[in-house]
């Protein structure tokens, strides 16, 4: 799925699933979806929050383990565009230090109509939350920690979906 | 000669980003035992391993030219 | 709602809900609603489509009752900041004559979370469809349309949610 | 003196934009009965009044000053 003709040379040179180490530009990712077919655009993106649960983050630092992150993000989309089909995709994500409202991650899909492009947008940052390879660290006036919900060896891999 | 990788609060804890290990092969489970006795606090119990950037079970095999990753729990996003 | 602070002059200036006759420029809109309690922006665009119902279409035009449209649509926002506290919401709509491709509405939400952003965003567009007073025609080929679809005159106006 | 907008179909059916009414009050439903009667195809049925910018009842009254406008279907998005 990535690489496909649309229109545009300068679109497919574009790498759809990718971590970027400087500022997401959204209207890139967006271009990058539409096409003639294309009725709806749904963009998400998440952005770094000044406070969590009462607590005032300064900045965070992101780290992925590229290649395999990478990997999973086209995955992802394959597997968006088999439950959603006619979806088009795109999802990057930074890493780095981020200031507050820098975005952390984008995930532009487009479709014929628009229920498709909300469902698939909204598993695509759910799945990301799962399987992909990348790592927060949340910085604070009085100390940083890793975050990741704690969870057992799966007996039988990550669950393919 | 195995690779393994490490991140985030693995790479903190063992002060590296990668390593090499000498041997022809092992599981995945003997990986996690090597790192949990290797690293005290690694936290084998929650932590996945990648072989060639993809996950594996604890009952596959690594053999020697297989690049590894010790995935703690994510949260990109 | 309009009006309020949000931490940069330009932002405050901008008329966050509105119909334009000149072409779309989303960031302007994601822009508006992020501030620093902000964890996700959804957007939605919706674009003109070639095909429907596999008819060709050539272009569209769109056409407001431009006051109360406006009007309509700051409502919907109040509803959205009703129904899910904490989103920022801007919607902008597009009259005039669109080709394909080119965005006839952008609705953009932030929200500390991401589900009130991907639900607003969602109920935002179903609500435009529903009682903004905007009409579409659309020009084929051989033919052009207004669409509508067909209803009784509501026993007590239009619904309230 | 009432004056009324027609949109979309109603403004190409009417051949104008607007025209102003020499009552000094009208129920929504006579202004329907009205138009209904003065462009054969107006469709009364399913076009909708809006006085002032806000959707109206068929027994809302409208008054001289008041500012209508038919609403046939709406198709935004």
């Amino acid at each position: 799925m990535i690489g496909f003709w649309n229109g545009s040379e300068r679109k497919i040179k574009m790498k759809p699933f990718e971590i970027v180490d400087t500022p997401i530009e959204v209207q890139k990712y967006m271009d990058y979806v539409l096409h003639p077919s294309a009725g709806a655009v749904v963009v998400f993106t998440g952005n770094v929050r000044e406070w969590t649960h009462g607590v005032k983050t300064l900045y965070l630092s992101y780290e992925a383990y590229v290649p395999m992150a990478e990997k999973k993000m086209a995955e992802i989309g394959a597997e968006m565009e088999a439950k959603w089909p006619g979806v088009r995709v795109a999802i990057a994500h930074r890493i780095g230090e981020l200031q507050i409202s820098d975005i952390a991650v984008v995930i532009a899909v487009s479709s014929p109509h628009r229920k498709a492009a909300y469902e698939a947008n909204e598993y695509a940052i759910d799945r990301i939350k799962e399987v992909v390879p990348i790592w927060k660290k949340e910085i604070w006036e009085d100390g940083e920690e890793w975050i990741g919900a704690q969870k057992k060896y799966p007996e039988k891999g990550v669950e393919q979906k | 000669m195995i690779k393994v990788n490490y991140f985030a609060r693995l790479r903190e804890l063992t002060g590296k980003g990668e390593e090499t290990l000498d041997r022809d092969s092992m599981t995945v489970a003997e990986l996690l035992d090597w790192a949990e006795e290797s690293y005290p606090g690694f936290g084998a119990d929650n932590v996945q391993v990648a072989v060639n950037e993809e996950y594996a079970l604890k009952e596959d095999v690594i053999h020697s030219g297989d690049v590894c990753a010790f995935i703690p729990p994510v949260s990109g996003g």
